[in-house]
Formats: C-alpha cells, structure tokens, sequence
C-alpha cells in the first residue's frame, strides 16, 4: 500500500494504517481467538447436551424395558412390574389443565394490567420486582401457602383444584414476565394506530395487543407448563397422593352443574410424585419404574417444548411491524 | 366410597399393598387413597378429620393428640409391623465385624461431633482411618427412634454426618465409601443386600452381637434397634363400612404384605390384639405422647392388653 | 412527453405552457394588429396593440412567478428544468416581441398623428414583407414550442438571415427615400425603427427556437453559427 | 354514511354547547365501560401481589413464632444448625454457607458456559445451528430437577471421584456442578436472546471498523446487551439460590458451616424441604424454622432481585 | 414570546378547524406555546419545521393522541367546524374525536391482519356488522387510498407482506374508510423511498378533494409540493402561516426564510 | 447575507454571484470602450470591443449554465430562488448591454470605413453625454446588485427617464442636421442607432434595478411606474 | 441485458477504485448485473435509484459485507488502486479490506460505549495501545467529524446520548479514525431530521478534500448536492454514470431522466 500521507491533521504523524504485511499479520493473530472461542463455545455447548445425552440415555436404558402400554394403563402397585403409571398421567394431565385454566388468563389479565393499564410509577415498580423476586422463591413455599391458603383456609382440600392453583400461583410470574414481554415487543406506533382509529383501550387490548402478543404469551405458558410439570415438592406439601388406583371422575362429564366439576375436587397423583415415591423405595425394580416414568415425563416436557416452538414459529410468521 | 390414607413413607409399602389387594377385593367398589405426607404432615391431616387411617413410624405425640384432642378425633393405634433399623457399612469393610450400642454411641453422640472422626478413636482395635456416617434426616422418625436408642435421647446427635430423608440415598452413600457406616429402615438393607453389608449389634458389651432378621426381631434379640409401626385408624371413620372392612383387612393381610416389603411382621397375636382393639373400638395411643425405645413384641402387647 | 409521478406537477407544467403559447398567441396577433394598423392606417388597431402591452406585461410577470413559484415547489430536474427556464427566457423574448409590436403601433400613431401617411409615399409594402417573414417565423417558433419540435426550430434559425437581409435592403432604400426627400427623413427614421422592431421579432423568433433546442437537447445553442447550431440539434442523444 | 353505523354523530345538528353535553353523555358511558374491564384486570394483577402478601404472611407468621423461641441473635451468629436436635442450634449460617457454595459452584459453571453459548450461538454459529441447538439446551430446563439429583448422585459423584479419590459420596461439587448444568439454558438462552436483540447495525458497524467475530462479539454486542444479560444472570441466581431437589438429593444434606465445596452440606431449600416432608409435628419449634430459614432465603433471592432491578436500570443502554 | 406572522388568503376557503391560542404541556415542559391557525376545508396544511419544534405534537392535538400518555395538558382550544365543538374540552371522548379525524403515521403501521380487516378495523371499532356494507366501505377506502387495484385480488392476505408504500396507502385506506372529517399525517413518507413517497403525495393531493389534511414533514421540499399553506414552526411557536407558494417564495419573517432556505443550523 | 448551512452552495452562490459582476464589469467596459472608439475614432478599440463579444456571449452562456445546475443540485427557494432568477435575467440583460456596445463599436468602424468622421461635422459630443449617463447608470446597477441596494435601485429606475429624455433630444437634432446635409442621412442613421442603443443600456441598468428589488424585496416590479416601484422598494416587510 | 452509458470526465482525476464486470448473487438471485464503474479518488461518487435497485448491495462490496451472510457470491472485479487489489479476491481478508475501507450506516449506530471509546475502537481493533496515539486520533477523527467542539468536554459519556445527528457525526468519526482510503455511506441520513442531514452533507463536501466517498442515497436532491458523479442503478444494472450535473441538467438515457425528473412509477 502508498505511504500517501492523507491526513492533514498534524497529531497523526503515524498513519493507523498499518502496510500488508503488518496488517495480515494483526488479522491471522485476531482470527486465532475467534477459532479458539469458537471451540470453546462448542465445547461449552458439547457440556450441556452431553449431559443431556447421558441424562437421556441412563433413563432410556433403565426405563425403556418397561415402557410397555400397560406401563400406561396399570396402577401403581406394590409388585414393581405391575405397577403403572396411569393415575399419574392422568392426574398430571388434569392438574395441568386447571393450571393453565387458572394462570393463562390471569396472567395475561394481570401482564396486561402492569404493561397497558397501570402507571409507571413506584407502585408498578415494587409489583415488578416483586413478581421477579417470585419466579426465584423456592416451590416448596408454594407449597406451604397452598397447603394454608387452598387446602385449609379455602377448604378445597387435596385435590386436583389445589394442585392446579398452586401450579398456577407457581408459573403465574412466568405467565406474566413473559407475556409482558410480549406486550411491550408489540410496537407503540401499532397502538397508537388502533387508538387513531377510534378503539378504546379495550378494544386496543382486545383485538390487536393480545393476538399480535399471542406467539410470546404461549411460549411463556408453555415453558411454565413444561416447569409446572415436573414440579414436585409443592405438591407432596399439599398432599397429593401416592396410591391411588382409580381415576377421577371424567372431566366435565358428570351431571350439571355440580357435577361438571367433580373431577377437580378429586384425590390425585401426579407423574412427579410417582418417580419421587419409586426412587425413594428400597426394592430397585422400582427405580426402573422410576426411570421409565422420568422419560415419559421428558418426553411430556420435550412435546410441550417442541409445541411452543412450532407455535412461535407457525404464529409469527404473519405478525411482524 | 374412599378410604383416605396418608403419612408416614415408611409405612407406606405395607399401606400400598394392603390398599391394592383390598381394591382388588372389593372389585374397586371401594376407593383407597394413600399419601405420603409424612408422619408430622399426616397427623396434621389426620387430626384435622382430613384423613381416615394414618401411617406413621412413630407413635402419636402430644402435640398431635393435642390437636387431635382439640379437633374432636379419636383413634384407634394398630402397630402393623416392625422395622428393623439396621446399621450398615460398606461390604469392602473388613475390620467391622460387629458393633455394641456403646460403640455406635461414642460415634453418635453429641459430643462426637467433630472429634470422633477416625476409627481408632471408637476402637483402638479398629484402624485410622476416616469415619464417614449416614443416617436418617433429623426430621425422621427412623433417627428419633435411633438417636433415642442409641444416645439415650431423642434427637440427640452428633450433626456432622449425611442426612436424608431418602433412604436409598444412604444406601448410595454407604455403599460408595469403605469407611462408611450408617443406618435406616431393614428393607432398604435387605433390597440392597449385594451394596451393603449389616452390622451386628451388641445391646451391651458382653452380650452377643445380633444382626438383624424376621427371627431375631421376632423373638426380640435384636435390641434396642427394632420399633414397630403403626396405623392409627379415625374412630369417626371407623363408623363407614369400607374404613371398618379396610381396617380388618389390613390386620389380616398386613402379616404377608410387610413379609412382601421386607418389613418384619408382628407375630399373629399381635394382630389378633390388634383386631380385637379395632372391633372393640379401643381409642388412644399406648405410649403416652412419646416415643420409646426397646420396646419388646411382648411389651407392646402387654401394654395393648392393659388398654 | 411522459407523466410524471404527480399529476398536479404535469398540471402545473402543462399550464404554465399553455399560458406561453396564449402569450405566444397575444404578442403574435399583437405584431400582426401592429403590421396592419401599419398597412392600413389603422390608429384604432394600433391603439389595441398598444392596449395589449399592459396584458402582455402582465403575463410575462405573472408567468415568471409561476415558474419560480414550480421551480421553490417542485425542484424540477433536467428536462423540466430545462423547460421551465426556457420558457423564463421565452416569455423575456415574447415580452420584448410585444414592446416590439406596440413600438410599432406607437410608431403608426405618431406617423398617423403627423399626417405622414397622407403626405407622403413611404416603401411600407417592404416592411410588410419583412414583417410577414417575421410573423411567420414567430409563428412557426411558437407552433415548435408546443410541439418542441427541433428540426421546425433549426429552419427558424436558419431563416433567421433572410428577415436580416431584408431590413438591410429596406434601410438602404428609405436612405435613399430621405436623401431623396429630406421632408421623409423623420418618417422613414419612424420606419428604420419599426423595420428594426420587426427585425428583432424575428430574432425573437430564433431565440424561442434556440431555447427549443436547449430543452430537448439540452444544449445551450445561443450565440452559435447556425451550421454548429444544426449539427447540435440533429445529434442523435 | 349508511344508517347501519352506529357511532359518529351526524356532523350537523346540534352545535356548541348542546353537542357538548351529546358528547359528555357519550363519554361516561364509555368511561364506565372500561373501567370495569380495568378493575378486572387490576384483580388479575394483584393475584401475585396476594401471593407474595401471602407467602410474606405465612412466613412471617410462623416466623415470628420461631423467633419468639429462638433469638434473632443466635439465628445470626450461631454457627451450628441443629434445628430438630436435642441441642438445638438455630445458626442460619450454616445453611446459607450450603446454599452460597452449592449457588457459587452452580453459577461459576452457568454464567461462564451460559454466557459462552450464548456468544457462539447468537454470533459465532449458523442460523441452523441456532434454531436446532438452542431449544435441545433448553430442554436442561424443563427436566425435572430430581432426575438430576439422581443423576448428580449416581453419575456425577462417581465420575468426580475418579478424578478425586477423597470426594465424599456427598458433595456441594457435584450437586452445584449439575445444578450449573441445568441453569446453563437459563442464562444462555435470555443471554441470546437478549443478543440477538442487539440490532444487526450495531455489529455491521463493528465488522466494517474491522473487527473479527470475537472482538464484535465481546466489545460491541455484549456491552449493549449487558441490561439483558444482567436480567439471566440474575434469574440464574434465583435459580440456583432456590433449588432444591438436586440438593436434597446429591449434596448430603449435611449441615457444615463450610464453604468448602468438595464437603457435603445442608441449604436452605433443602432444609426446607427436607422438613416440610418429614414427620416433625406441625407447630412445633423444629417445623417453624423451616419458616424462619424461608424468609431468610426469600429475603436473599430479593436482594439479588433488588440489585439486578438497580442493574439493569443503570446500565440499560438504547441503542 | 414571539407573535406569529399569520397571512390569511384573500378569499379564504371554509374553516374546518381553528386553533385557538393553543398551549401544550408534557408535564412541565410546554411544547406549545400560545398557537393560533386556521386549517381550511379541503386544502392540505403542512406544518414544518426543525427536529422538536413540536410539529407533531401540534398534530397529536387534534385528535387527543396525547391523551394516551398521562402528564399531558392542553390550554387553549381547537374548535372543530361547522359544530363548533371545542376539540380538547374534557367533556369531549377523545375516542369520539379519533373516530372524526383519522391520522396516518409516520411508519407505516398496518395491523398484522388481513388486508381486508386492517381497512375494516375502524368501522368494526364503531360495532358495524353489516357485511355488504363494509365491504363496499372498505372498497372505496382502497380505491380512495389508491390501492385497490394492487390487491383487490388479495385482500384476504396479510397486510404486513406488502411493500413499504403499499402499507402506508392501506393506512391512509384505513384511516379513509370512516370518511373522516379530517386526516392527520405525521411525516407519512419519512420511512419511505422516493418512488413511494411520490405516490403518497400524489394521493395526499387527490384526497383533498374529499376531506381536509394537516400534514407534518420535515422534508420541505415535500410541504413545498403538496400543501396549500404552510405553517412554519419553531421551538414550539408558530412562526409564520401563509399561502405555500408565498411561504416559499417569499416568506414575511427572517427566521422561516433561513430555514428554508438552509440558513438554520 | 447570511451563511447556509452549505458552505459548497454558499461558495456556488457567491462564485456566480462574482461572475455575474465581472460580466458587468466586462460589458459596463465594452460600453464605455465603445464610447471611446466613437469619441476618438479608434478602430482599434472598436474592434477590441467586437472581439470581446464572444466573451460575454460565453459568460451569459456558462453563468446560465451554472444557475441551472445551482437549480437541479441546490433545490434553492425564497430568497436564493429570487437572487438566481433574477441573476438569471440580468446576465440577459447584461448580454444586450454587450450586444449594444458590439453595435456602437461596429458602426464607429463602419463609420470610420466609411470615412464619415473626417468628412462631417457630427453631434458626437451630445451622444457622449446619453451614453455617460447611460454607463453611470449601468455602473451603478451593477454596483447596487453587489451589496444588493434596494436604494440605489430605485434611484436608478428613477434616473432611466433622463436618458430616455436625452435620447430624445439627440433624435430631434439629429433629424435636423439630416434635413439640413441630406449627405449625413446615412450617418445620422448610424448615430441614431448608436444613441437608441445607448439609450438601451440605460433600459438594461433599469432592469438590473427591478431585478434588485425583485431579490431583496420578493415583488416583481417590471413594468411598473416609477413611483408604485418606489413604494414596493421602501416598504418594510 | 442493457449497456450501462458511461460518461468519463475529460480530464479525470486519479482513479481511486474500479468496479469491473462486477455480477452478485444472494443466493440464487442475482442482485448486480455486470457493473463497471470507476471511482475516483477525493470525489464523492453518489449511487441512486429506486428501492431495491442494488445500491446497497454494490455499496456493501466495497467493504465485503456480504461475507457476513451466508450464500452470497460475487463475480468480476473490484481493484482498489494504486496497488490494484482485487477487493473481492478470495485470498484477500475480507477484515483487510474493512480496514482500509470504512462504512457508515443508514442509522446512526453508535457502540454503546463512551464517546472516546467509540471513535478509538478501531485503532483498538487494530491492536493499538499506545495511548497518547490514540488520544491524538480520537481528537483528529472527531474534528474531521465536526464533532469535536460539541464533545470536547464530555469524551466520557455514553455516545448513545448524543442527538441523531451527532451520533452520525460520531460514526463518521469512528470511521475516520483509522484514515481509510475510502468511505462508504449508506443512506446516512435517512434517519435525520433537515438540519442535522445538512451538517452532514455539508461535512461530506468537506471530507472529500481527504478520501475518497461513495454514497448511497434514496434522496435524489441529496445526491445532486453532495456529489460529483452520479450512478443510476436500476434492477441490479448500472444504467448511467456521469458528472452529478450533467446527470441532474442533461442525463443521457432516458431511464435516467425519468427517475430524476419523478417519470418513474
Ligand atoms: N412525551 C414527551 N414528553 C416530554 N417531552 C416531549 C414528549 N414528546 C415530545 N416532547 C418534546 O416536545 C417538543 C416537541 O416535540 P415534537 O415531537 O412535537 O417535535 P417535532 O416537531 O414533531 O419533531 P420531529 O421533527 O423530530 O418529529 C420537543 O422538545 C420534544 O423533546
Ligand atoms: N440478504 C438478501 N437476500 C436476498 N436478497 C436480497 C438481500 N438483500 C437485498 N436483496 C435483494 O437485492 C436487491 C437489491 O437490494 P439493495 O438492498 O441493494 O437495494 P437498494 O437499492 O439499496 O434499495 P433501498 O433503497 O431500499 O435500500 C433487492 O431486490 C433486494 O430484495
Ligand atoms: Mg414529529
Ligand atoms: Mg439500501
Ligand atoms: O416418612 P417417615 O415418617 O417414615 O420418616
């Protein structure tokens, strides 16, 4: 390259460009760290999923000998064969029904509250930190002021209902957190040309904020489904059970309008407290029960995750600014 | 028709067992329930009127009957089956060849902590080299009854050793460690017999050394380690047909499903007792609202007799 | 020529274009009033000519203000901004035409007022000559304005010559006139005025013509031989 | 405009004054309307006020019940937890020493690969990569933690003791290392996450100055993603301040006043839960610490929050 | 203060709107200061002036976009023509002042809807169910927003696929479908390249025909070319009102001559 | 006046703003060099005149070029606008002042060919005073449109009828020596179109005047009476 | 495929860059058709036309910024002069070439770093450490800038309080800091208000006493003011290439004349 001096300016009597050679040199030195961090990422991220992979592979090998249908339709039982998990699904299921029935609407009620109706000031600022604050507490307090608040106080006992809110009150921060990130993603000139075409706030809310928020809010919904899942201290707290050889009733079947709702106020067991109480027994035929249940329960989280990809993807496709 | 059970995890396998075949039985037209809240968590439930049988494997205490007393609930205490605690160590061990209640206590006690680390300090015979202890978690049962057993004094213990609430997270421990030594329920030994390795126990200097087994439980040579197990049945809930038929049933089968869990049964008189207690509808706790310790088969059915 | 994106601006444009040809048209009639009040007499037509001047004036000022009005609003580029100042230099030339015309009509009334005319023979058949050439090239300028029609601007400026020869004859013949009859000399002066007045309607005609090329060509021919002129205008862009 | 629409008023009718009372009119009934809607959603709002309100009230209630047993000095300065002994001492420490080293190995292992990953991920590899990597890591999150107690014990413990003979079968390490595992995609994927919002002009700006992948990456995009980096590592915090089960499960449950992580030892989660699921009476003494040890813990995990609040507020950079 | 140079025209059109010594606050901060205007039916007002001078804030007045913020405050009036309805009275609902006078943004900000529904949002917005009805409506908004052609086809797909400028005329569709009185862009080309731009323009001076327009640009060039009359602004004041063709050309006060001739700075 | 932010559109401005002084100064000399050649005789100087010609011709050229490109590149408005406008048809003027100049310097030296100046006794002298009121004029519009004088351009404006009047009475003499020596018919002619294009100049400073006015003060004040301009000049805006 | 109608100056200054036959895939789709074109040192060199003509891309050859995405080609030439490098050669290190050519965006795009900080990133990059250099460059680059009187006092605070207009300021100055030899600008003032896109135009005229520029522009009238060779682009080729004036009085090709003249729609 020409030593042109170019630049007038009398400090820069040292040009910063540097001739070939030197320049080259400087590249190859930089371009070093970039591979070596490379290899570094990939071997961080090597960590994580060799984990992963051994996680999988020590549950698949211990469990997948028994993962057989009546795995799924069996009870729990004594004898380590013929125990199944079917209560546990079943109860995981329902209880995560009344969950998301619980925590998707207020938490997207609330999120829409603090993100679209509440002042910003100090009081927005303490419920803020305050649900931050919430999504670190450990379940098993959940679980204590369910156990006061839903079993006791509220009288509804150990039943599906108070497993459900419990989850609910659990993921609720998540539910919000993200759904207010969703909201606040949502560009303001979208709203304000939704208020500029005459909407009140509701309507604001109602037809653009929440279906333009809705890839973000599911995503938040499902990732604190998929934790509420595997949750299992707070609901040992509350009583869930451990044997139990029948079903609830059939959701929403029995006779109206009592009835529809039996099935909430059922005993139950979930799949959590199922490998929690088969790890715990000394006879080890049951630990491969365990395992077996531990990799259908990942597989439940692996569905609920791959469910809240495939939406965020299948949704936002037709939603950009 | 549901029979609500719930308590004690260590009762929980006979409670499990007796529930499913009584189901079966029944053709499931009755409904069985069981929980794992613990002891502590189950008496609160029990004494609420929320459940209809409690497990538990410790006898009820005052605080409980307090509530129980406050709540308007009575009781029926049916001892099921006994535990063996049994002290284990590593099967690469090879210098433990037995223990007394002396020795355990110089390693368990509170005054342990911290300056009986080593195995020579018990034992001069024993070599130096490091003690590792796994016992049950302080909020047990299993380490009332121990600590209580061995130390003279529930919940008198050294804290400096591996606690768990899982039992087969001792296992794991001891197991992995040729200096360990630890304790918990007969059935996590006998399930991992290969891992593991039973240490006799000798009540005194001088006096044999018992390992412990259905036999010598039974015939009550293995001391101070063995308690039973209880159910405490709702008087209340006693009234409804399926709590009363479970009840009986659990007295009848409850011999062949602790065998099945590797739980020592009570001998058939115990259980004869117990079902006469049951029909007779006899309330209360035998024990007074604390635990004990050394209770003898024939102790415990004396004082069920006395009632 | 094409549309553009705004039609308001094609409006704008397309008005001030048609006002230059309606200027075109006033000053081209006034000229030709101007020439027939000459040949006729006329100080009734003569005074509409010079009636006109105000209107004319007034349009050359009105669109020059339209132009700088388009020119703040519209930032034209090439092609129109080449129209608009050919058309700023236009409607300068149309003016000076119409000054033309009613220095002529002026120039009758005064002949008429003296009672030159009864008086004596004067060669104004030969102005009428002339003028016609002159008409007949403004008219021409005007008629390739509309169409920007190069080649019709090239014979404009070509022909250009001929109305020059012509004044130069007519000079040489009234000088003979007055030499011949001092009493004519301050009436053929009044015709050497009004014979350089058409004169320069025809150069006006060729600047119209040269300001033609430069909005379809883009290149300024003034003050070039015609030769030069026409090789400009016939170069394929 | 056809008869069918409803709203606008004619323009002309009523002028002045008499419109504005049309309008006035119009106005609270409308106003009425959304402010029902409002106080709805306030409710929703407040179900996690309530929560914390109750939490704090549980806490506290029993709190204060333990401590009208124990003395707030002791709880400090004791350096022994022996809760449900027969000597009982109430020394917190000991707890928060287990949860402090148990969080710091976990987070010495999440925050370094997290942010690691992070990096590589939103900077270093491909689209493809990304989308596939990014959501199998996340699947560390949702395995439910006792699988990973199990695992730290049977897996972990005996892989570390091969590489360190004296490790206890109980361990701090390899509980906290697994624990770290499973918060990597915590701070990994909101660190990304947060990256990637990092407008695509801010690193061609770095690249056109010349800069190599790894100089844009450090100097430019984790500088202006700091305010949401700072967020996943607070939240990995919170993660690690307040897990349980692996603990319970792997760390010994061993009530040291160490911070030595090669030891086994007790947390505050695993107390807690420990307790909570054992056969202590409810109301007794030993079954209040449990509230005590909480509100401590809470009073923690609400610090860290306080301080990732404050950091985010300072350190928020637009761009 | 400064007192503004107002140039009315000589045989002046119908008043649509007239402000009235028009104060604006954010908080503290008053963003106008004392403004006065008339805006004329049917005629394009463009507003110009430099970065913060409170163009757009002006704009937001007049149809309560500021009422969506809290800490605002108006003083003064904007009297709505003919009902003479004071624009910024507290008794009026600014939900009902919005539903009047429609504003087009400064990006284009299509809803991720349909085509079809973005333009029939507004008439949704006022519980409007016949079907035809607004179908027809939305047709003639597109055609009014010189759209349909381009998507009569593909009125079912969703808006944000189109291009830039096709999105900003959906908007000024969509604000056209509730035949407002009056339209409001804020700096509706800035996001926009030139061809688009000419084609908002272009339709910004056809749709006066219809309806009365107060645009806000920053690009002089552009009030140059589509408004009737200018109001230059500065630091919150109105500086000089007046015909366009005066303003630029031959502006009476100094300050707005140098900023439009690029004397400012 | 003040700086645009554009210091290139500053110098761009003020470059053609001295180009179109130095036309001036080019044309005010070929003006006055022009009047030397006829008071003195001198061929040479006549044809120094002619050859400039070509100059100015190529200043209007280039400077209308540059305005133009100002126009396309700049987007000028208001007063910038008005100052190239006007410009623009200044440099128009100021190419007919040369173009006038080029006319006297030709007719001296068809004078002197012709050898007139030995032979007759001709009012040379009283051309001399039109055409030094003439320059004066042109000098002082020059002068004006340099610091932009609103004053001294309505003082010129005012001035224009002097010069008109002057030529007039050079008309009337000449007509008389005419009729008096029919042989200075020719000459006279001559004369008589050297004084008309003298009295041209003065028209031409009179338009760099309107055209000042038209800058500084945004009205057009072509043909207006004198005291209607006079009131725009004065009026404060 | 058309011939682009190239027009060389007579008397052409020194040639700084020449683009050869230069074609560009992103992907399968080929975004630059065979542009040639010279660029000559100390000009600005202004690249217009319609949305999606290729202006960008071309201008992102320049400092290979298409190597950051995956799937891009280029064919053809782009020789830096005097050494005559081929930019776009495979063994040319695409961070070389950064180096030696600098970029500023559309958006301001400040590193979120302090003032100092931003400007001396790239003799950071480049491994510099002595401090007082560095010093002195940040100072020299941020007068080059026309930013230095404004920042003087306050080198340590965040760049991304700055105004929009001293942001690109700060970004020119970050670019001149490391004395490029040519500096391309993508739109840079897309995103500014008039005033601050006149400082910057008026700052590029500056520049260019120093290096050579080529900038992209959607402003027609911004290319006519800053430039002095205009390239017309349209659908990847280049249509015409002339003097900005001649461009902008008297374009020779049609297209050209249509897109200048607001024909193009
Ligand atoms: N929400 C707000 N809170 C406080 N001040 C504000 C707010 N919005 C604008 N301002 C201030 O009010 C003044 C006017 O702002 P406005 O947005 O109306 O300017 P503008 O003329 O539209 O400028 P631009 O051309 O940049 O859009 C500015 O000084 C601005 O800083
Ligand atoms: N990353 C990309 N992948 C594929 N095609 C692209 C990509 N970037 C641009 N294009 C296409 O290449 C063509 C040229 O784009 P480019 O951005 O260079 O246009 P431009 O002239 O700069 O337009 P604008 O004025 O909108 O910035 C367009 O058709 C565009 O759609
Ligand atoms: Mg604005
Ligand atoms: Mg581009
Ligand atoms: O659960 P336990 O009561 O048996 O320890």
């Amino acid at each position: 390259m020409t030593p042109s001096p170019k630049t007038t300016a009398p400090v820069a009597a040292r040009r910063s460009t540097l001739n070939a050679e030197e320049m080259r040199a400087l590249i190859r030195a930089a371009k070093r760290y970039d591979v070596l961090f490379a290899t570094l990422g990939l071997l961080a991220l090597a960590i994580g999923i060799l984990t992963l992979a051994a996680l999988f592979t020590g549950m698949a090998l211990d469990g997948i000998p028994r993962l057989n249908s009546e795995f799924f339709t069996n009870f729990p039982s004594r004898r380590a064969g013929q125990a199944g998990i079917l209560s546990a699904w079943v109860g995981s299921l329902l209880v995560m029904t009344v969950t998301a029935l619980i925590a998707v609407p207020v938490g997207i009620a609330g999120a829409i509250y603090l993100e679209e109706y509440a002042r910003k000031n100090w009081v927005t600022d303490v419920i803020e930190i305050n649900i931050t604050n919430l999504a670190g507490v450990p379940s098993i307090v959940y679980g204590l002021l369910a156990l006061g608040l839903f079993v006791y106080t509220f009288g509804l006992g150990q039943s599906i209902l108070s497993a459900g809110l419990t989850l609910a009150l659990l993921i609720l921060p998540i539910v919000i957190v993200t759904t207010r990130e969703a909201l606040r993603a949502i560009p303001q000139h979208i709203r304000e040309a939704a208020y500029g075409c005459g909407a009140s706030q509701w309507q604001v809310v109602s037809h653009h904020l929440v279906p333009y928020g809705m890839p973000g809010i599911l995503t938040g919904v499902i990732i604190g489904m998929a934790r509420a899942i595997g949750e299992t201290a707070p609901i040992i707290t509350i009583g869930a059970l451990t044997f139990i050889a029948f079903l609830p009733p059939a959701p929403f079947m029995g006779d109206p309008p009592a009835g529809l709702f039996d099935w909430a106020f059922s005993g139950f067991t979930v799949m959590p407290i199922q490998i929690f109480n088969w790890t715990s027994r000394p006879d080890p035929a049951f630990h491969q029960n365990a395992a077996a249940a531990s990799f259908v329960l990942v597989f439940m989280t692996v569905g609920m995750n791959a469910l809240a990809i495939w939406l965020r993807y299948r949704l936002r496709k037709n939603i950009k600014w | 028709q549901i029979v609500k059970i719930d308590g004690s995890s260590t009762v929980y396998p006979i409670t499990e067992g007796i529930a499913e075949d009584f189901q079966k039985a029944k053709k499931n037209a009755v409904k069985v329930t069981v929980g794992i809240s613990g002891t502590g968590g189950g008496f609160k439930k029990f004494c609420r009127g929320e459940t209809d049988i409690q497990n538990a494997s410790r006898p009820i205490l005052a605080k409980e009957m307090e509530d129980c007393r406050a709540a308007g609930v009575e009781y029926i205490e049916l001892p099921v089956a006994f535990d063996a605690l049994t002290v284990v160590m590593n099967p690469r061990n090879t210098f433990l060849k037995s223990i007394t209640v002396e020795e355990l206590k110089k390693i368990w006690e509170p005054a342990a902590q911290g300056k009986i680390t080593r195995w020579n300090q018990v034992n001069p015979a024993w070599p130096d080299a490091p003690i590792k202890l796994f016992g049950a978690g302080s909020d047990s049962g299993t380490f009332d009854y121990f600590t209580e057993a061995i130390n003279g004094k529930a919940k008198s213990s050294r804290g400096d050793y591996t606690a768990s609430e899982d039992d087969n997270v001792l296992v794991q421990g001891v197991s992995q460690d040729v200096n360990a030594i630890g304790y918990f329920g007969y059935a996590y030994y006998a399930e991992n017999q290969s891992r593991l390795k039973a240490l006799a126990v000798a009540e005194k200097a001088g006096k044999p050394a018992v390992l412990p087994s259905e036999a010598s439980v039974l015939d009550g040579s293995y001391q101070p380690l063995s308690r039973p197990i209880f159910i405490y049945v709702s008087a209340k809930a006693l009234a409804r047909g399926e709590v009363r038929e479970f009840a009986d049933f659990y007295l009848k089968n409850a011999a062949k499903i602790a065998k099945e869990v590797k739980y020592v049964p009570l001998p058939a008189k115990a259980y004869s007792l117990a079902a006469e207690h049951l029909a007779k509808g006899k309330k209360g706790t035998v024990f007074g609202g604390k635990n004990e310790v050394g209770l003898k088969i024939e102790e415990l059915l004396a004082r069920e007799a006395r009632m | 020529m094409d549309k553009h994106l705004s039609t308001q601006f094609d409006a704008e444009l397309s008005g001030v274009s048609t006002r230059v040809l309606e200027m075109g048209g006033l000053v081209e009639a006034q000229v030709a009033q101007a020439l027939y009040a000459l040949a006729h007499s006329s100080g009734e037509t003569a005074a509409q000519v010079i009636a006109a001047e105000g209107r004319v004036n007034q349009m050359e000022v009105d669109i020059d203000a339209d132009l700088s009005a388009i020119i703040a609003r519209r930032q034209p580029t090439a092609r129109d901004l080449r129209l608009l100042i050919a058309i700023s230099k236009t409607i300068g030339n149309l003016e000076r035409v119409g000054d033309e015309a009613a220095r002529i009509a002026r120039t009758v009334q005064h002949l008429l007022n003296t009672g030159v005319f009864g008086r004596l023979r004067l060669p104004v058949s030969d102005l009428e000559f002339e003028a016609q050439l002159a008409v007949a090239s403004l008219r021409k300028a005007l008629d390739a304005f509309a169409r920007l029609d190069v080649n019709q601007a090239v014979e404009i400026i070509k022909q250009d010559n001929q109305i020059d020869a012509e004044f130069d004859g007519l000079m040489r013949k009234l000088i003979t006139y007055m030499m011949e009859d001092p009493r004519t000399i301050s009436a053929s002066i009044d015709l050497i005025f009004m014979a350089k007045a058409i004169e320069r309607v025809g150069d006006h005609a060729k600047n119209l013509a040269e300001q033609i090329i430069y909005v379809v060509k883009g290149t300024d021919v003034r003050h070039n031989p015609v030769e030069a002129v026409e090789s400009i205008a016939t170069r394929r862009s | 405009m056809s008869s069918t629409t409803a709203a606008p008023a004619p323009i002309l009718g009523s002028t002045g004054e008499a419109r504005l009372a049309e309008l006035a009119l119009a106005k609270a009934r409308r106003k009425r309307r959304e402010r029902a809607i409002e106080a709805v959603l306030l409710l929703a709002a407040c179900v996690s006020v309530f929560t914390t309100v109750g939490i704090v009230y549980i806490l506290l209630k029993e709190s204060l019940a333990f401590f009208s047993h124990v003395s707030v000095w002791d709880f400090i300065t004791d350096d022994q937890w022996t809760p449900l002994f027969e000597d009982a001492h109430f020394g917190i420490r000991v707890l928060l020493a287990g949860t402090l080293s148990s969080s710091g190995v976990a987070l010495l292992i999440a925050i370094p690969l997290g942010t690691i990953i992070a990096i590589y991920l939103s900077e270093f590899a491909g689209h493809r990569t990304r989308e596939t990597l990014k959501p199998i890591l996340e699947l560390l999150s949702g395995v439910p933690t006792i699988i990973y107690g199990y695992f730290a014990l049977l897996f972990v413990t005996p892989m570390l003791q091969r590489l360190m003979p004296e490790l206890p079968g109980f361990n701090v390490l390899s509980a906290g290392l697994v624990m770290g595992i499973m918060i990597i995609p915590y701070v990994s994927s909101l660190s990304e996450d947060a990256m990637r919002a990092v407008p695509m002009s801010l690193r061609e700006g770095s690249y056109a100055m010349g800069a190599t992948r790894l100089q844009t990456a450090v100097k430019v995009v984790v500088p202006a993603a700091f305010s949401g980096i700072a967020s996943a590592y607070i939240l990995g915090i919170s993660r690690a301040v307040g897990e349980t089960m692996i603990l319970a499960v792997a760390a010994g449950m061993q009530p040291n006043l160490t911070l030595d992580p090669t030891e086994p030892a007790a947390t505050i989660t695993s107390f807690i839960v420990q307790v909570a699921l054992g056969d202590l009476p409810h109301g007794s003494v030993g079954y209040q610490t449990i509230f005590a040890a909480g509100l401590t813990l809470m009073m923690l995990t609400l610090s860290f929050n306080m301080l990732g609040y404050w950091m985010r507020r300072k350190f928020r950079e637009a761009y | 203060m400064t007192t503004s140079t107002i140039t009315l025209p000589n045989n002046p059109p119908p008043l649509k709107a007239e402000a009235k010594a028009l104060d604006f606050y954010y908080g503290a901060f008053k963003a106008l200061k004392g403004i006065s205007m008339p805006v004329y039916e049917n005629r394009v007002t463009a507003l110009i002036g430099p970065s913060g001078c409170g163009k757009s804030t002006f704009l937001r007045c007049f149809n309560r976009m500021h009422d969506l913020y809290p800490g605002h405050r108006y003083d003064g009036t904007i009297q709505l023509l003919p009902d003479a309805v004071n624009l910024l009275d507290h008794q009026v609902d600014p939900i009902e002042v919005r539903m009047r006078i429609s504003m087009v943004f400064q990006k284009p900000n299509p809803f991720p809807k349909t085509i079809f529904e973005n333009v029939a949002y507004g008439l949704r917005v006022r519980g409007e169910r016949n079907r035809t009805y607004i179908e027809d409506k939305v047709e003639a908004a597109l055609k009014g927003g010189a759209l349909w052609e381009e998507v009569r086809d593909r009125l079912d797909e969703s808006a944000v696929n189109l291009s830039g400028g096709q999105q900003q005329r959906l908007c000024i569709a969509r604000a056209l479908a509730t035949d407002p009185e009056i339209i409001l862009f804020d700096e509706p080309t800035s996001a926009l390249d030139p061809i688009a731009t000419g084609s908002i323009e272009e339709l910004v001076t056809e749709l006066k025909k219809k309806v009365t327009i107060l645009i806000v640009t920053h690009n002089m060039q552009q009030a140059a070319r589509v408004s009737d009359y200018v109001a230059y602004m500065y630091l919150g004041e109105l500086i000089e009102y007046g015909a366009t063709r005066d303003i630029f050309m031959k502006p009476l006060r100094k300050e707005t001559e140098d900023y439009i001739t690029g004397r400012f700075g």
